[in-house]
């Protein structure tokens, strides 16, 4: 009797069917449900917000479930972004033509580190592979050394200043300030098009998806369950005979992947990338939405994130100053009060009736 | 030759400017592990400090000498009533007082915007340190030279304070073993507040001496915080010496390559050098070694 | 345009199949099918309703973040404009209805916050925007929607599109003024120090080209990230130059940061003078008069300017908004841009946008600076270049003024010296 | 036993315990000979941290069977003695286990070779379950295809380790809800699916109840028989009754070694004990 009805909730119960549910209904919701009620107008900002959920699926699994608080995931939307709207400049310029804006500010010769994205293909690779590189780097180095916790935090941070900066610097090759933008053209479709706009939005919505199921495996297999115990007692993963800093080097280029992959799309959605977007308030600003929904669950920093990009835009619509305010109380009781996110709430009455649950929010670790 | 002397002066008052800035965080940050964002947003308190003192009393020469001690007590109210209402219920989440506290940040900012108005203000700088020292060529503004004078005055006044009083060696006591301490009568929460109190009044004092330099805005916190933290985590955390080396080290990098490059690729040049720094010394300069897991 | 709407569509889809699963997809795809089989042309402006009493109009410009500092007081003056126009019986007999937006400091909530505009509240024209970054982002938007944005701030230059209206100063009506100024005093080398983005950049460029032309020296030319606090090596760098003058670009906070130490180091005006292009009188009490009093600025508006517009301006807007209240030259251009936009629709007798492209060339408003005309080709407007100084009440009083108003010349055609800079 | 343990040669082999069930001997005596002759060899090991000696040329060998206590004041060295042989903090001098030298290589790579240690806090992966645990323990060589998959069933070893330390039963709960001693076990459980040859267990008594204490105890027993286990113990009675050896650190330095026997009547060591509360340092 007892062994049936552990079956039946092994089977059941932990998610299994729920989390298929949940993901049904949010692609009927993305694909049937919004198209139809949205204008295009606001369909096209979900797109955006969907853009900037899939950089919080992956703050939810580095962060959340990894204790790695990456405040520079701007670094690697920008790469995606960057480069994405590189391709985008070369493709409008024709081929063998330069973007609008080189001959204007800078030399009127395409430097050499552009000429790749004149391929789509290369493009595409190249915004998967160059995060990639560089967290994967970037990872193995600071976490070898031991550099954890706060000090990672700072670290990161400061790579987002300097990643802003950097762009700001080079205008003639990365439009500085300005940014990169007017683009005509997605891929060779005419981006004005509303049909193309809701094509995008489309695949916005299946890439966030696909991103989504790939955490989910992430989470419920061996590797998530490692992940967690590196979190909350690395030194104990280390006399286990693993390398932490392997587990958390792979977190972490994870979620810059997934960065660059939503840095990459926001720019044909939204028409522009500039370093307003990447620098060290809008890395920050990944984390309101993670932190928010749960951190360590698998939806809440996607319904989190996207709740919030949607509180930003209809709150500063009426209260233009109200959304600095709300934004920062938000901040302060979620997380003093709330560690685990609104999800907490949810799971705390689901707690009752599952016996087995999985992994709670946790608090960081302490302090040596 | 000249250069080379103005640029070292430069160098050591980018360096004061930051040891300023930091001093605080070392205690906040590095003694109590709490990862303080809204700091920056004390030092704006502590020049507008300055600025309302300023307006009231009228006379530069006397607002500036009166607005040091009251930036103080003002940043230090701030920081106090900080750690009273949030930071406390979070000691064992370091990186969760990051989030918090720059939430508050962001709350501080927009206050200082509704209440001064957007535009920012200024302090008028007393009579008697305008102009320049100048020996053989090289020109020593007055200014610099006093916020180099204030910030050696509190690095000496804190380190004093820390080895030689009862209260020093409280905090010191706390810092190091927390149970221990409490099991010996030191009370930990007084002791907390306490560090809190003077961490913050220091960003207060830095904010006032700031106003010597540059604009008094809402932002004015911002401008500094990501390299005061460089600061304390190339410094090391736990012993004030380090701060300081780690300070004028950066401003003095700033400065060089600034001179050889431009200030842009001199502030990326400066974070490069700090990350490729603390792979080679992942607890950063001077650190207090102990037998926790680090 | 529009080269292969259906099978871009249809491609499009294939690719994110491909990618996705696919039974969600195939059901979407025929659905946009349907819904997308015209391109509206009418998503825009179509929608704009004047059939009532009122007609929408919407101010964008940045109320939060690092930007409300200066546009703030923008949204002030395009607030002014607004209730003069409504009491004086509105537009066409329409009352302006206005729809604020808040731009956040940053380009790509200006896009956003512009589309939305458009197409959901579906106002005739914008006004707003402030940085480069921001128009920049606000022009695709305003191309492909078929709108209109009115810019009210100094730029620099090269731009030029059918749906935006340049109301404040190009190169050639403040840069090139301010190099002939400072030629004519016998300037024979120039530092340059700016912020670290594209209206510095563009700035110096042309500055550049000017002095090889004109025998002027170039000693240095240095940047500072913007928001850059610690000028002590760029003074350094100034000072052992000594060079005759220092054009300043810089923007924002950095002029703070900049003259207080460039004054502590013991320069001023008479040694080494500073022409400064971005110093408004909004900006002068943040600096600190001590600091810049004496120094130059080129624009076209001053508070001082001595005209019984500017007077009635000056007065209606401390009236408004308090005695302390200075006025400056993007505010008053910003002011002007709403009465040309009123000149041009009752031109038209439209609020279509066509029908105001159209009407445009020729526009003229007596506006606070002396009378500013739009000019149809390029959509800049005809202003006359002021180089001023400041004074120790904080203001600043016009030194000398170009002959009349300069015809607008953003790409700098009219100027041998200027080939090959665009 | 008179023999001071850094000159004995291996005790021979007990038989299996009675009390062990199919599990025990599935985990503990699968392959005696193997183990043989594993013994940790420690030779002038030195620790310093700035100019503070933590451990100053400390030998010590602990052989298979003999189950070795560590007993000493606080801030005698004994924990840092294991950090030091476990690679958490550096030392000079030499540590080798089944011929391998220890020190001066990663954590984890010292861990791969079979070493394995608790900590004076049970310190158990809290978020996750008992099986949970219990499975990460036994899987450091697994490859990044079975790291990227679901976990389905139970491995063998950690469904024998289960039972062994009676934690069976609670399987599915969250390791962070168990009582200490249980989480002690879980720990040493762990330690057994890990395949740790040598054992350094800190404190693992610590908070128990006497009868958990009796079970900890003939679990350690049957365990040191067939491997090298290292205690550090504050509980005298514990020592008394469990101990084959005992090992006396003062002040960074071996102050004594023998049998419980012996060590109880050594008068530097009873100096040391009674006079234990003046000569506390804080720990280093």
């Amino acid at each position: 009797m007892t062994g049936m009805t552990d079956r039946l909730h092994t089977l059941l119960a932990p998610g299994r069917t729920r989390a298929l549910a949940g993901f049904a209904l949010a692609a009927v919701l993305l694909f049937a449900v919004a198209p139809v009620l949205l204008s295009p107008f606001r369909l096209s900002l979900l797109a955006k917000f969907l853009c900037l959920a899939m950089v919080a699926v992956g703050i939810g699994l580095a962060w959340g479930r990894g204790g790695l608080l990456t405040l520079g995931q701007g670094v690697y939307f920008g790469l995606g972004a960057y480069l994405m709207a590189m391709h985008l400049k070369l493709a409008d310029a024709g081929p063998g033509g330069v973007p609008d804006f080189m001959s204007l500010y800078g030399t009127g010769e395409v430097p050499w580190w552009w000429e790749p994205m004149r391929s789509p293909a290369a493009t595409v690779l190249l915004i998967v592979l160059v995060p990639a590189a560089l967290a994967g780097l970037l990872g193995w180095a600071v976490f070898t050394r031991r550099v954890r916790g706060a000090y990672f935090a700072i670290l990161s941070q400061a790579l987002a200043a300097a990643f802003a900066i950097l762009l700001i610097g080079q205008q003639q090759t990365t439009g500085g300030t300005n940014g990169l933008n007017g683009f005509r053209a997605f891929f060779g479709y005419d981006l004005t098009d509303p049909v193309n706009q809701r094509m995008l939005y489309l695949i916005a919505a299946g890439v966030l998806l696909l991103m989504v199921l790939v955490a989910r495996q992430l989470m419920v297999s061996r590797f998530g369950e490692l992940l967690v115990a590196v979190r909350d007692a690395e030194d104990r993963v280390r006399f286990l005979g693993y390398n932490p800093a392997a587990v958390k080097t792979v977190a972490y280029v994870v979620a810059a992947v997934m960065a660059a992959v939503g840095g990459a799309l926001f720019v044909p959605i939204v028409g522009i990338i500039s370093p307003a977007d990447v620098g060290v308030v809008p890395s920050i600003g990944f984390l309101v939405g993670v932190a928010i929904g749960g951190r360590a669950t698998l939806l809440g920093p996607v319904l989190g994130s996207i709740a919030v990009s949607w509180a930003q835009t209809s709150i500063s619509e009426q209260f233009p100053s109200g959304w600095i305010y709300f934004q920062g109380a938000l901040f302060i009781v979620v997380i003093a009060f709330l560690p685990g996110g609104l999800a907490s709430l949810v799971r705390r009455r689901r707690r009752r009736d599952s016996a087995a649950s999985p992994p709670a929010p946790e608090l960081e670790e302490r302090p040596a | 030759m000249d250069i080379l002397l103005s640029q070292l002066f430069a160098g050591l008052s980018l360096g004061s400017v930051l040891l300023l800035a930091a001093l605080g965080l070392a205690l906040t940050f590095g003694q109590m592990g709490v990862i303080n964002m809204a700091h920056g947003e004390f030092m704006m308190a502590g020049a507008y400090t300055a600025f309302v003192v300023q307006g009231v009393i009228g006379s530069a020469g006397i607002s500036l000498l009166v607005a040091l001690p009251l930036g103080f007590v003002v940043g230090g109210l701030l920081g106090l009533l900080l750690e009273a209402t949030l930071i406390h219920r979070m000691y064992h989440r370091p990186l969760d007082t990051l989030l918090v506290t720059w939430g508050v940040a962001l709350v501080l900012q927009q206050v200082a915007r509704d209440v001064f108005g957007a535009p920012n203000v200024d302090v008028t700088a007393p009579e008697w340190l305008s102009g320049a020292v100048t020996i053989g060529d090289v020109t020593l503004p007055k200014t610099r030279l006093f916020i180099l004078t204030v910030a050696i005055v509190c690095v000496a006044t804190l380190s004093i304070a820390l080895k030689a009083t009862p209260l020093g060696r409280r905090i010191r006591a706390v810092v190091q073993n927390r149970d221990l301490a409490e099991t010996s009568g030191v009370s930990s929460r007084g002791t907390d507040r306490l560090t809190f109190f003077i961490g913050s009044g220091l960003a207060g004092i830095a904010g006032v001496a700031l106003t010597l330099l540059g604009s008094i805005g809402p932002t004015l916190g911002t401008s500094y915080i990501v390299d005061a933290f460089l600061v304390v985590v190339a410094g090391g955390i736990g012993q004030i010496k380090g701060t300081v080396i780690a300070a004028t080290a950066l401003g003095l990098m700033q400065a060089f390559f600034e001179y050889s490059t431009t200030a842009s690729v001199a502030k990326v040049l400066v974070f490069v050098v700090i990350v490729a720094f603390l792979q080679v010394r992942p607890q950063g300069l001077v650190t207090v070694r102990t037998r926790s897991l680090v | 345009m529009r080269p292969r709407t259906h099978a871009g569509t249809r491609s499009l889809g294939a690719l994110s199949i491909a990618a996705l699963a696919a039974g969600a997809l195939t059901a979407c795809g025929a659905q946009v099918d349907t819904a997308g089989g015209e391109p509206s042309e009418a998503t825009g402006a179509g929608c704009v309703d004047t059939s009532g009493d009122t007609v929408k109009i919407g101010f964008l410009n940045s109320l939060s973040g690092t930007m409300a500092i200066s546009e703030q007081t923008v949204h002030d003056s395009l607030q002014l404009a607004a209730s003069e126009i409504n009491a004086d019986g509105g537009v066409l007999g329409k009352e302006l209805e206005i729809v604020t937006e808040d731009g956040q400091s940053e380009p790509t909530v200006f896009a956003e916050k512009a589309t939305k505009l458009i197409t959901s509240d579906c106002v005739a024209a914008v006004f707003g925007g402030w940085t480069s970054a921001s128009r920049k982002a606000m022009l695709p938007v305003f191309e492909s929607q078929d709108s209109l944005l009115f810019y009210p701030v100094q730029y620099e230059g090269l731009e030029s599109s059918p749906n935006i209206f340049y109301t404040g100063a190009t190169t050639n009506q403040q840069i090139v003024p301010g190099l002939d100024y400072l030629a004519e005093q016998g300037v024979e080398s120039l530092f340059l120090v700016g912020s670290d983005y594209v209206f510095p950049r563009t700035a110096n460029k042309i500055i550049n080209a000017y002095a090889e032309a004109h025998g002027i020296e170039v000693l240095g030319e240095e940047y500072a990230p913007l928001g850059h606090t610690d000028f002590s090596t760029i003074v350094n760098k100034v000072r052992s130059a000594d060079a005759d003058a220092v054009f300043n670009t810089l923007n924002g906070d950095s002029n703070v940061a900049f003259f207080k130490e460039y004054s502590n180091a013991g320069l001023g005006p008479d040694d080494m003078p500073v022409l400064s292009v971005s110093i408004a009188e909004e900006e002068i009490g943040g600096i600190g008069v001590e600091n810049v009093e004496g120094q130059l600025t080129a624009w076209n508006y001053y508070q001082t300017v001595d005209t019984p517009e500017n007077a009635a301006f000056v007065e209606a807007f401390q009236a408004e908004y308090g005695a302390d209240r200075v006025t400056s030259d993007p505010m008053e251009a910003a002011y002007d841009s709403l009465y040309l936009w009123k000149g041009m629709v009752e031109k038209a007798e439209s609020f279509d946008v066509a029908d105001v492209q159209e009407a445009a060339d020729g526009v003229s408003f007596d506006a606070p600076e002396g009378t500013v005309t739009v000019n149809g080709d390029n959509h800049h407007i005809a202003k006359t270049a002021l180089i001023g100084r400041i004074g120790d009440d904080g203001l600043i009083y016009t030194e000398w003024s170009s002959d009349g108003p300069i015809e607008p010349d953003p790409f700098l055609e009219g100027y041998d010296w200027a080939e090959g800079l665009s | 036993m008179t023999d001071l343990p850094t000159t004995t040669e291996p005790a021979a082999i007990e038989p299996e315990p009675d009390t062990t069930g199919p599990a025990a001997e599935a985990l503990l005596g699968t392959d005696t000979s193997r183990f043989r002759h594993d013994y940790l060899e420690v030779r002038g090991l030195r620790v310093t941290f700035g100019g503070f000696v933590a451990v100053r040329d400390v030998d010590l060998t602990v052989t298979q069977g003999d189950l070795r206590f560590l007993i000493g004041p606080n801030g005698a060295g004994k924990t840092t003695l294991i950090d030091a042989i476990t690679g958490l903090v550096g030392a000079t001098g030499s540590a080798r286990f089944g011929g391998t030298e220890l020190l001066g290589r990663g954590t984890h790579r010292i861990a791969r070779d079979g070493v394995g240690r608790t900590f004076q806090t049970a310190s158990v992966f809290e978020e996750l379950t008992v099986l949970q645990n219990l499975d990460i323990a036994a899987g450091a060589r697994r490859g990044p295809s079975t790291l990227l998959r679901r976990r389905r069933g139970t491995p063998e070893a950690v469904e024998q380790a289960l039972e062994l330390v009676g934690l069976g039963a609670l399987r599915d709960t969250t390791a962070g809800v168990l009582a200490h001693g249980q989480k002690q076990w879980l720990e040493i459980g762990m330690l057994l699916v890990q395949d740790a040859h040598l054992m350094l267990l800190d404190e693992p008594v610590a908070g128990m109840t006497q009868a958990e204490r009796e079970a900890t105890g003939e679990l350690l027993r049957r365990i040191g028989s067939q491997r090298v286990v290292v205690v550090v113990e504050h509980d005298m009675e514990f020592l008394r009754s469990y101990a084959d050896s005992v090992t006396v650190m003062h002040q960074g330095r071996v102050l004594a070694e023998g049998t419980v026997a012996e060590v109880q009547n050594d008068p530097a060591v009873v100096e040391v004990y009674l006079g234990a509360t003046h000569t506390d340092d804080e720990e280093a």
